[in-house]
């Protein structure tokens, strides 16, 4: 365990107060240093939107990138030294919303990333217009008649791409979204944090009162996270009851960068680039002749 | 009839073995000392339509196709008539007779029929139909009088995974061939070929000389997604992945193709990734993250013919402007193109010292015409020894153990490039953000700060020109008309400067194949001597010459502009240039 | 049942011989025939790949448009005439691969568009690479050791996204192709068919033959295609045995055009620009007093 | 001091009713007769950060803000102290008295400290903190010695939905404060404000003005995805939606909401998207695609802080040459760049009609201070009577029912354009392509229908000349020095004009209000007449000197550039002249 406030920052968050992104804030600090890792072993990467500035937040390393952008920008950092732990950190409308191309691929490589996900349910950056995850008929100044498309539910999506680890958590539980976040992290593979994250400003639906009234944990039943077709029908649960905790789980499957093979002989920013014999260059040429 | 010069095409429906075939005769000829151009045209369609290969043979070196055919080898109807008009008189086209070809106007174009019973002899001879483009090959070795054995070595070597007796077949079939052409057709057929001594050489096309280039200097990722005629690059970057320790990728798309790239590079890798026009569309905003970041990277653009899918698997020059422009608000970048595929090769080496020494993106931009011909090289012409990796301002973990000091990324300096750390080093932490920052990497709005960043980024561009070549000059000193291009046209320019001084006219040429931060006062310097100036370019707007006039307020004479696909020979500039008009070829 | 002939082409096809794709043409025509519809009263949006050429091989209104971009082009053509007919024709790197953001989000929103994509899981048209649907190990000039990524399983994302239609069927059977079809169009709502496509020339592996040695036609079981379970299973069964035929179907979901309220009025393209009186315009400008 | 002239910022951090405080303050002012002009400065965060709205009041018409100002309304400490050095002598500060404000200076600067017992009334009278913004507006009102009625009739207005109580608390709150003003600061303080007679004028941005002019014009179809400051465009039409019978989609990305517009253009709707460079970026290989298939769209590029996030909340004019070049390959493409507000009403009406006569995409140039900026307009200039609708070459099923011969989409034809039959009647069917096409739409890769195509497609560009305003021309028809803007720096510079007169100076202005083509004749005929021309833009490049040297050879003398994000004023512009160098202000 390393000491949190190494990852503590001089910025001062620009978020509103109340707002869920501090509690996750929080709650990623915790399990970076319940980890033991050191702020220049973590990488996090984020897109654009009021929860994407969290890196600024903290100390560790960071790239704060493009709206929806961040997936495969953490990718390409994992392939080039899989020596950091990198997490990607995006809200819904980033994520799921205009990176869902991103996020139905990546789930298939299953590259060692966590992946958290900063769910309000809502645009807030931009000030409050509907999100893939808004709940059909959220008013907003885009749906003044509310939403007329069904939510998205990333967590379903994430299994039925073959998702390894696939979890949900509450802002206003930070203690124990720093637990899964730990296992998340551990996890060898790609892992779907998917926080519920009250918007005080624009999401006047699902508040912390909204969750307080349902969320339970699944650590505390009986639930198996490793049976998929239990996963399936834990994904859809919602309204009254909102499980949080590790939805599913699949251990064993190799992450992407362990079946590259030039990556055996360590992160690909550590192998020299020289060192090779003149001949093996000689032979582009040769065999063109 | 001069020896060792002529002119082949072979033509034939995409699946035929067209390009399989003008590739195994190329290299024949290239082998024996020989200098080949070739060129690829072909449809978009996997099977079917009508594609064909030009291969151009000459003692000396080659930068460019001609359009004058001696000999076609036709393996349908329809190549044995598309190319009528283009064969000089006496020269033929070699074909199977049992082909339905109306020959009828030939003798009054002279153009000499050369039926063969190929079919005949694969079947009989090699045991399979399949085997007609070996006996094709043959007979053109055959009529231009050729050694055989330089055939039957190619032919050895394609088929070896295939076993003795393949190889065995297919010699046989091609020597039939051979001497059915020797007799029949060779005494009337004019243009011969015979091996001469040289240096040995490879035959290479403007991607392979890209990649490398790339990999000895150090490119060690890449990500891409196919798009003709950019996805040879990731094809043959894969091909050597292990060999070299690159790691390759193709992904989802090519928007997620730069942006793996800008993450490995990130995280201090030399990375790049390859596209054409459509695909470059998707990268644009990814670039200009790249550029806020102030992080390395390498962008192909291979164009081809446009709007939008246009003309896929044809040639185009109208890129340009949009790679200078793409992606809004401003920021620096660099922009190389290539005139030849041995200068595919420097760009490959040049263009990741340039991004890592100026920490933006670098583009290079080539096109179907120069990424798909294939041209002798002389294999010391890309000297792998001499290749000076430089990384510029980056700081690796023993020089980070130095640091006394803070660690700010985006410190102000006079040259504009700030030292990078490379992540992982517990004094170089920092937040690389695409908002506007303060030198720690901290988001901020403040007027003076994002002044002093957009001024230090800049400066990176005005700093970058110590490493931009000026335009190249060819030809007479006190021109009477000077061609001005860039990219692609390099060969066709340089070799109407050559016919038209053969011909009494002292013509020069300029030439860019550094294009971006524009060489304006090289340029000028250059254009002060010229006389009439035309821009020759494959679009239609004349974007360099465009260009010209914003850098330099230079308005060129005239314009010749050809945007139908096909790329431009010295033939066509030559005429051009005697009509004495704009013209649009 | 109108004429099929009336949606015969002049234009030569320029797939290759024995190419799935024809197969799918096929079944095109004979689907809008057998449901009596002319071809002005179609529109067939493509993007780009060996099988998105298929609107110029027959009769009727198309849009041969960007690769991976068809979906939104279709929904906007719905949106605007929502009595035309509209049919979006995609490869599968097209459709699931690039395509994978506008996929996603089209299952959600519910219009009434049949898409059908000409699945080979290969990339056709740039020459044979890889595409989200290869089998993993999959050899092509991109992945010459074999693919190392889960296949994505294109029927499981579309239940996952709460699809109102997903079925399979294969292009050697453009009978029973042309029925589900039907049935597809006759769908109030996004209906999926995943048309399994030969591609005779890039993949040597799921080749006619691999095929019928394994289709079966759910409608020849007891299945029932309206319970949502059972359709997660039948949507992952592969290997052995492959089902084909409707997979899942729910009724009733209003599409979304039905939810638009300025559609009540009629197709956009047919409601008249003028008519307002002038104080409806004169409004804009009062409210800014 | 003239009466009715006098410059008012409300300041204070996000959430505390800067913006709406201002609005209403402008609606009071404009309702009695005095024209405004209203600016919006804020942060990219929803809550704190510090953020201020600016009230330029005025007798006559006014198009842009300016730098000295005579009130703050500071809602917290940090507003108390920002623009201490924009304030005028004489000017004052009106704050909460509980605040800790640090007063010391503002003696030596002569300005007057107005605390006021904001909070105290807010609660005391009104029951409750929140009113303390309707407060601190009844203090201005009360300074000011403006009619207490004109601002309660807005408070009245604007918390009706509330009830009557609360109206009623709000009204005997700012009446409190108001009666405090008068009493305690109003003597002492200079610029007074009273209601003069006039027309009935609205306040109105330039993106509500615009979509004034879209709907007027028939735009039925906007696809749209959030993003400063275009986002309020796609509000805007959403709310009108039921109304006009328009049909409004926030898409998953920028690519579907352009995608979407050219699928609903398609099928016969005026369709239209807006963005700002980020996903303007998004949008560019389906422009392209509009452009190969000629498809009309309407783009609206609502310009912000690059590059990349940039500054998000602030303004620029840098993606000028991206517009002009974005996508691939080479398509005819016209763009507008309104000036004020009023032009872009005027923007509104002509891009759809301009779209669907030359089928091609018409992009909107405007930038965050345009948009959010609001201006006292009569309600006259905004006829919507005489709004013509022009459908171009359009053929709808009356038309079709005609038609005796076959029908090609793509027909040749001399003016470039084609008629374009809407789908769905059964002598209309075709299929449009993004590949290079045959006239009835089926793919070709021939060279001469290749040529023939790129022509007409091209010509188009030639023809829209017609619709293309010249430059506008604003001052002395001798002048000694010129300034060269497009886009929103129109006001500043018109003002900048009219100052230099005044102080003896003959100045002219050229404005671009249509940039694309390039009105390049009129415009080298305007600039002949100029002696020293100084392009003033709001970018680094200066893109818009590039241009006019890319298109005219003409050299602008100077350049004033601006790129901190901050809307450049006539302060600023004519400062910058009389240093008479080069500036980056
Ligand atoms: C390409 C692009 N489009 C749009 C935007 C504007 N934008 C910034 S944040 C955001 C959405 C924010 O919503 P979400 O991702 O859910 O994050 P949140 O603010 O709710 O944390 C949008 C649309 C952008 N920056 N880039
Ligand atoms: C943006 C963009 N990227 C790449 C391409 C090149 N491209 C054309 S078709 C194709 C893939 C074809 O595969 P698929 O969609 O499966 O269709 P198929 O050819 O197999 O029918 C690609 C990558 C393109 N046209 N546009
Ligand atoms: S707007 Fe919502 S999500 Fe954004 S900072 Fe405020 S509370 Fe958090
Ligand atoms: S390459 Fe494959 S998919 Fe394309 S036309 Fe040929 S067989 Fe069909
Ligand atoms: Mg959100
Ligand atoms: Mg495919």
């Amino acid at each position: 365990m390393s000491e949190l406030k190494l990852f503590n920052s001089v910025e001062k968050p620009t978020w509103c107060p109340a707002c869920g992104d501090y509690g996750i804030l929080v709650a990623v600090k915790q399990a970076l240093a319940g980890l033991d890792l050191l702020p220049h072993q973590v990488m996090i990467v984020s897109g654009i939107g009021c929860g994407s500035k969290l890196p600024h937040y903290m100390h560790s390393n960071g790239y704060n990138s493009l709206h929806g952008r961040s997936l495969p920008i953490a990718q390409g950092i994992k392939l080039a030294n899989h020596d950091l732990t990198v997490i990607d950190v995006t809200g819904d409308g980033d994520g799921y919303g205009i990176g869902a191309g991103h996020f139905t691929h990546v789930i298939r490589r299953n590259p060692d990333i966590t992946h958290v996900v900063q769910n309000n349910f809502v645009y807030g950056l931009t000030k409050g217009q509907a999100s893939p995850t808004s709940h059909k008929g959220f008013v907003t100044t885009t749906s003044p008649e509310g939403t007329i498309e069904a939510a998205m539910n990333p967590l379903a999506i994430a299994l039925a791409n073959g998702g390894t680890f696939v979890a949900r958590t509450f802002a206003g539980d930070p203690k124990h979204m720093a637990k899964i976040l730990m296992e998340a992290i551990k996890h060898k593979g790609y892992a779907l944090v998917d926080a519920l994250q009250p918007c005080v400003i624009y999401n006047k639906i699902n508040t912390y009162d909204y969750y307080r009234e349902r969320v339970y944990k699944l650590e505390e039943t009986d639930y198996n996270a490793t049976d998929r077709v239990a996963a399936w029908h834990k994904a859809i649960e919602w309204d009254d009851r909102i499980p949080i905790g590790i939805i599913y789980q699949e251990t064993g499957r190799p992450t992407y960068e362990e079946q590259v093979k030039v990556l055996k002989a360590g992160p690909l920013v550590k192998q020299p680039l020289d060192g090779r014999p003149s001949e093996v260059y000689e032979s582009l040429k040769a065999e063109l002749v | 009839m001069p020896k060792n010069n002529i002119n082949i095409k072979i033509g034939g429906e995409a699946g035929q073995g067209v390009e399989s075939g003008g590739a195994g005769l190329a290299k024949a000829l290239s082998r024996g000392g020989l200098q080949i151009y070739g060129l690829s045209d072909y449809m978009s369609r996997i099977r079917g339509g009508y594609n064909f290969f030009q291969i151009r043979v000459s003692e000396g070196p080659v930068y460019v196709h001609t359009d004058p055919v001696n000999l076609v080898i036709a393996f349908n109807e329809e190549a044995a008539q598309a190319h009528l008009s283009e064969i000089v008189p006496g020269g033929g086209i070699i074909y199977d007779k049992g082909l339905k070809v109306d020959t009828s106007s030939w003798a009054g174009r002279q153009v000499q029929a050369f039926p063969m019973p190929l079919k005949e002899i694969a079947k009989q001879i090699g045991g399979s139909d399949i085997m007609l483009n070996t006996a094709a090959l043959g007979g053109a070795v055959g009529v231009t009088d050729y050694e055989f054995e330089r055939i039957a070595d190619v032919i050895t070597q394609n088929f070896k995974r295939k076993g003795p007796q393949v190889v065995e077949s297919n010699v046989k079939v091609a020597e039939a061939a051979y001497n059915f052409a020797q007799q029949n057709y060779a005494p009337d057929f004019d243009w011969k070929l015979s091996p001469i001594p040289g240096p040995p050489r490879m035959l290479v096309n403007g991607n392979q000389a890209f990649c490398m280039g790339a990999i000895a200097s150090g490119c060690r990722f890449i990500a891409g997604y196919p798009m003709t005629p950019a996805t040879t690059i990731l094809e043959y970057m894969t091909a050597k992945a292990n060999k070299f320790g690159i790691v390759t990728k193709q992904t989802e798309d090519e928007t997620a193709a730069i942006l793996m790239a800008i993450g490995a590079s990130h995280a201090g890798v030399r990375a790049m990734t390859a596209t054409s026009g459509g695909g470059f569309c998707l990268m644009v905003e990814a670039l200009g993250l790249a550029g806020c970041t102030e992080t390395p990277i390498v962008v192909v653009l291979a164009q081809r013919g446009g709007p939008s899918t246009g003309l896929p698997t044809r040639t185009e020059q109208s890129d340009l402007q949009f790679a200078i422009h793409a992606s809004h608000g401003e920021w620096p970048r660099i922009i190389l193109t290539p005139g030849s595929i041995d200068q595919c090769f420097e760009a490959g080496l040049r263009a990741f010292n340039l991004a890592e020494k100026y920490q933006t993106p670098v583009i290079v931009l080539t096109d179907l015409y120069l990424t798909t011909s294939i041209r002798s090289v002389e294999l010391d012409a890309f000297d792998f020894s001499k290749v000076k990796v430089d990384r510029g301002e980056t700081l690796f973990p023993e020089d980070m153990d130095k640091l006394s000091n803070g660690y700010y990324r985006y410190q102000l300096s006079e040259n504009g490039v700030s030292p990078r750390a490379i992540p992982g080093h517990e004094k170089g932490v920092y937040v690389a953000v695409g908002d506007e920052h303060n030198i720690d990497g901290s988001i901020t709005e403040d007027a003076e700060v994002r002044n002093a960043q957009m001024q230090k980024r800049m400066q990176k561009l005005e700093t970058a020109r110590r490493d931009i070549r000026p335009p190249e000059y060819y030809g007479a000193k006190n021109p009477e008309v000077t061609f001005i291009g860039w990219g692609s046209t390099r060969g066709a320019l340089m070799e109407s400067v050559d016919r038209l001084k053969a011909s009494g006219t002292r013509a020069s040429m300029i030439h860019f194949a550094d294009i971006w931060p524009f060489p304006e006062e090289a340029t000028l310097k250059l254009l002060e001597q010229c006389r009439e100036t035309i821009a020759v370019e494959q679009n239609y707007t004349g974007q360099l010459a465009n260009l010209i006039r914003e850098q330099t307020g230079f308005k060129v004479d005239r314009r010749i502009n050809k945007y139908d696909g096909r790329q431009i020979s010295p033939d066509e500039v030559v005429a051009a240039v005697r009509k004495g008009v704009a013209a649009n070829v």
